[in-house]
């Protein structure tokens, strides 16, 4: 039995974070906290923790909902789709890796929001201050690195922290395929980015008036919006796919995960350009919100290291065997 | 969202798969001639012997009974197997039965569905015409009511197996004064009758991959109008929304091995150690991923019988691109390859009319624009 | 087409090559504020004084006399100096001064050009407004005329460096009554009247590359009409050819060098030998140098003085593809380049308005399609 | 002094050119000795050499015209727009390899239509029959191969003979740009095609009816039909810049010349394939037009090496330095 449509469950999951976000979370509130020094408030933060979303596909027996990656997707997606502030795809990504090695103590600090997880890329970290942990990420094993001080240097996304960091100790390192969970994670925040610049391409196109009509009667105007919407059911499908696939445990999860962050990071790249393009003059600018969905699309492409990596995944089958 | 392995499904691909193993044609198929026709009707009638037509077609009418997703396991396996991919049957199990089953009579459901399923009747396509071809409402092959006869007149144009096929699904103006989506209907055409004159189109490969097809006051019974006369527009649409739903699959999967192929290739010849080659082809692997996964979205979100939304459509779009891509990256691969006449080359060629059949992509991103995204006309 | 190498064209070059290698500014150009402005002043100042302002503005306007040839020359060597490349006197040159060349009249241009070349008065430019993008004659900006005098009262936006300006080049609606192209004028506004109120638009690169101008009833003398009353659209689009004309030749020219140092930062991290990258680079890297190229064509084949035709469109086109192909690939060169704040990605930012600003690539491909091709509207 | 644009003198030779093309090579003359064995008839390989195209640009001191590559060049835009048939590119490149060489015995043969020359390209030769030479070409040298032997392959592009050829003596062998000089040829040649599909798209927008309306009136079809016309200007430009570069012996000549070349490829590839596009469906059969471009313009993207050869010489100079 397969569907990758959302039962009434993982609907409701849906619609309770979709709520909180469209209460708590407006892009008011992004930009407010963009502004702050850990780019997301404490309180924020403590109510991520309450509602469970850290806790989301941590086992039950160590504290966690015991939910799968389907529906961390379903949150992702939501995430993605507003903006939300804060660390919370490394912090439930280390939350995973802690439960997986057994560490309840760190899981327990992680998921009630005491302690947050940044990433390391390249010579890079992004959303790690000193104390945080550092998800360090390879094919096949987790670890999670104390972060012993760190220098911040300019991130392109506002609301997101990069910095150089001094490493500590190693809490964790434990094998497990994190970064096949991290890349549907990726995706499904890129897909719900497309989601996002998908219907406010079309609203924009629908009432802004230009020779007397809603611009979106031009085919340029009207096309760019078309493959939007086109980019997001492929994305959605294939990450939905990748998704079920991994709860399932089966063998072509990491390719199909693979594929999924590819096919995202690419549209993603794209759907948010041409989302500018269909702004025109007011899309250029920082008050309206085009930008920070580019900005966090190109993050997010780039967060689990460079895309070949990601490619190398996607061509190592050598036949798709239709399991 | 959710993945349960269960035994029956298991069951299901395995035989499938076992049968196809052992059922699958090994002969090349014919290029063309009765050769073809034959091949394929044979093909066909080896499915339904084994009890592997019509998946999801009711049992009353022949068919499995099944739903679209043992439907959709069946086309991968036929994939997986290497099955012939193109059939003079393409038209009768992507269009025609689908249409007949949403919109057909009972009597017109019972006598041509059993007849596609045991590989006796091709079907073929004549919606286009030299001046409708985007604009297909613009259609102007009359037919004229003359007792229970409709008497067919004009050209119809791009009818792929047009030569092969028994039946054509032909629209046709009735009612010249009427707004023109209104005057339209849809018809079974024998396409034996007197008066019809089939004539191959070479396309850019060298190839007749279609036919145009002249009536000249060809007698068509009454009987054989779908729905109702002037209403065959809205028949039209669940043609067109069934071409677009999971009939074609194959042809879409098809390319998940295409890639697969490809990467082999170019992990042959070394051109895999080429990042511009290689960057390009992670990316059309992830995008022939996405195509079978949208085949799992859509018949998953879909009740079975209703008529296929706008999404289709979008599949669609994306596919087509995805073809051409695909094409244009085995030409690329294949060094010496857009001078030398080849498979590839052919290919190549051949996909050019990937945007522009069945609706160029132009159209297809406006039907997604104005019905999926609400923009205005 | 031909070149012949002329001891008096060498000279100019090497006269130019060897001003500007001791005369350039080595100091940085400030970010803003009136150090900016002063800076830009003093640089103009001096390139007046070495006899290097308005190459081919009329020697009584204060100009050099000499062809638009010795114009693109004298671009090229300035980017080849690493010249400062943006100036508040970019509107000046490119826009206000040739229109004001081809449209203003004899006092308009013996008290204004004189005083663009001297390094006086910087420009700025007001057509666009809040509703008024694409469709820029549905302009609302209103104008009525009251005695020797226009009272002007609305808004503009996208207005570059509008807080340095003296003078705006301003559209104004002086006829509500006309149709919507013909009841426009072309204004020159002082910048410094009271009722005009300048505010700065914070771009997606995080700083203010434009303002927003408001207007409250501001007094402009009639005497400041370029052309005549409710004439101005023509105006227009004579400052519209002009900008893309020669007018803005240096930040065309400058992307020749901005592919060579990319092509240095690819060679030194080693980039250049991944051909995904090396590939692109060397397209583009052809592509400006089309740019040179297209440069000398158009002033070949373009009388002095004759206002430049669509071909400048095609030039346009063709260049903001270019930028925006050129600050993607920077991104790709680059490895952590998109996570942190850098040139590579603020320029990356900044040139997402290529496509935008002065007309958005729709319009223009249609101008395209629709004067040069003939193509219907 | 510098000018891109014909003088006089250079008008008349296009015009001569295109008169007689436009006279005696419709396309149905292409058509038809496209099923011929040689791909040209005698009779139009005799006009040519009467004409004079074959030793345009010899000197006159080895019974050559004289003229230069920017004449070279408008002949090229001509035959180039009218897919005129026969080897003309390579037994012109054939003749100024043998001028250069002192052979005035092979000039003679070539210029007068005697003999052909046709040019290798990977394992293969294009438009080469025993008997012929074959042009060989690398950055700084050009050769002449006699040509023992051929065995037929079938070709992409109808109008073009393509074989595996057994080569005999090398009968000339000399320093020179001819590399340089045959990419300018082959860019201009490209022009042309690029000149010809948009001037077909044109027409076809502005006659074709869908809707009501010339499917010009369309902007998927406008904006296709405006990027070839941009193309064309743009290529145009540096295709005339490199051949004055080249006549007037500056340094920068191979450089313009390859990035003519490189971007006469990347914009015929797809202005031809854009062309088929806005044909709709008339566009992909046999008995139109359009594929022949296209196949011509692939051709021509091939004919000298892979694009690579090309934009290894785009990439080489440190810096451009406005000469």
């Amino acid at each position: 039995m397969i569907t990758l449509v959302p039962d009434e469950e993982q609907r409701e999951i849906a619609k309770s974070v979709s709520d909180f976000l469209e209460k708590s979370v407006t892009i008011a509130t992004v930009r407010e906290q963009s502004l702050t020094p850990d780019g997301v408030s404490e309180d924020l933060w403590a109510s991520y923790a309450d509602l469970g979303w850290l806790a989301l596909g941590v086992p039950e027996e160590v504290g966690g909902v015991g939910l799968g990656v389907a529906e961390e997707m379903l949150l992702f997606v939501e995430l993605g789709r507003r903006l939300a502030p804060g660390p919370l795809r490394t912090t439930i990504l280390a939350a995973r890796i802690a439960a997986a090695a057994g560490r309840e103590d760190l899981v327990a600090e992680l998921v009630s929001g005491e302690r947050r997880a940044g990433i390391a890329v390249g010579d890079l970290v992004v959303d790690a201050r000193p104390g945080d942990l550092l998800v360090v990420l390879t094919e096949t094993t987790g670890s999670l690195v104390e972060v012993a001080a760190t220098e911040p240097v300019d991130g392109v996304d506002p609301t997101t922290r990069v910095a150089r960091a001094t490493r500590g100790a190693t809490a964790v390192d434990v094998d497990g395929p994190f970064l096949t969970i991290a890349r549907i994670h990726a995706a499904a925040e890129l897909l719900g980015v497309i989601e996002a610049v998908r219907d406010m391409s079309a609203f924009y196109a629908q009432t802004r008036q230009q020779f007397g009509v809603p611009i979106g009667t031009f085919q340029a105007v009207k096309h760019r919006c078309a493959d939007m919407a086109v980019a997001a059911y492929a994305v959605r499908s294939q990450v939905a796919f990748a998704a079920v696939k991994f709860d399932a445990g089966e063998p072509d999860a990491s390719f199909q995960a693979a594929s999924a962050y590819a096919l995202a990071a690419r549209h993603a790249q794209k759907s948010t350009a041409d989302n500018i393009q269909n702004h025109g003059g007011i899309g250029f600018t920082w008050e309206q919100d085009s930008h920070l969905f580019l900005k966090r699309a190109h993050l997010l492409s780039r967060l689990l290291g460079v895309l070949r990596d990601t490619y190398e995944v996607v061509l190592e089958p050598p036949r798709n065997d239709f399991i | 969202m959710k993945l349960i392995p269960d035994a029956d499904s298991a069951r299901f691909r395995e035989e499938a798969r076992t049968w196809l193993a052992e059922n699958v044609p090994r002969e090349p198929r014919p290029s063309g001639g009765e050769a073809l026709k034959e091949f394929d009707q044979e093909w066909q009638r080896r499915q339904f012997a084994g009890g592997w037509a019509g998946i999801d077609w009711d049992v009353e009418y022949g068919g499995r009974g099944l739903s679209l997703l043992e439907q959709v396991v069946w086309y991968e396996e036929l994939v997986r197997a290497g099955a012939p991919r193109e059939s003079v049957f393409a038209v009768a199990f992507g269009h025609a039965g689908p249409t007949l089953i949403m919109r057909g009579s009972e009597q017109q459901k019972e006598f041509y569905l059993p007849q596609i399923l045991r590989g006796e009747t091709p079907w073929s396509q004549g919606f286009s015409e030299p001046g409708s071809g985007s604009d297909l409402a613009s259609l102007s092959t009359r037919a004229v009511v003359d007792g229970d006869e409709l008497v067919v007149t004009g050209s119809k144009i791009w009818t792929s197996y047009g030569e092969y096929s028994d039946y054509g699904e032909v629209l046709v103006r009735t009612n010249p004064e009427a707004q023109k989506h209104k005057g339209i209907t849809w018809l079974i055409m024998p396409m034996h009758l007197p008066g019809i004159d089939i004539r191959p189109i070479r396309s850019i490969d060298g190839f007749p991959h279609n036919c145009e097809v002249f009536y000249d006051e060809v007698r068509v019974p009454l009987a054989n109008v779908v729905d109702r006369v002037d209403n065959g527009w809205s028949v039209a649409m669940s043609t067109l929304s069934a071409e677009r739903g999971p009939g074609f699959l194959d042809h879409r999967l098809s390319y998940i091995r295409a890639v697969d192929d490809l990467i082999e290739v170019a992990r042959d010849n070394g051109r895999l150690r080429d990042p511009a080659i290689a960057d390009r082809l992670a990316q059309a692997r992830a995008a022939t991923a996405a195509l079978r996964s949208m085949a799992y979205y859509q018949v998953t979100s879909t009740t079975k019988g209703a008529q296929p939304g706008p999404e289709t459509t979008a599949i669609r779009t994306f596919f087509v691109q995805v073809q051409q891509e695909v094409a244009r990256l085995a030409l690329d691969i294949v060094d010496t390859a857009v001078l030398e006449w080849s498979h590839t080359t052919r290919e190549w060629l051949a996909d050019f009319s990937a945007t522009i059949a069945g609706g160029t992509i132009d159209i297809q991103r406006n039907v997604i624009g104005e019905r999926v995204m609400g923009l205005p006309r």
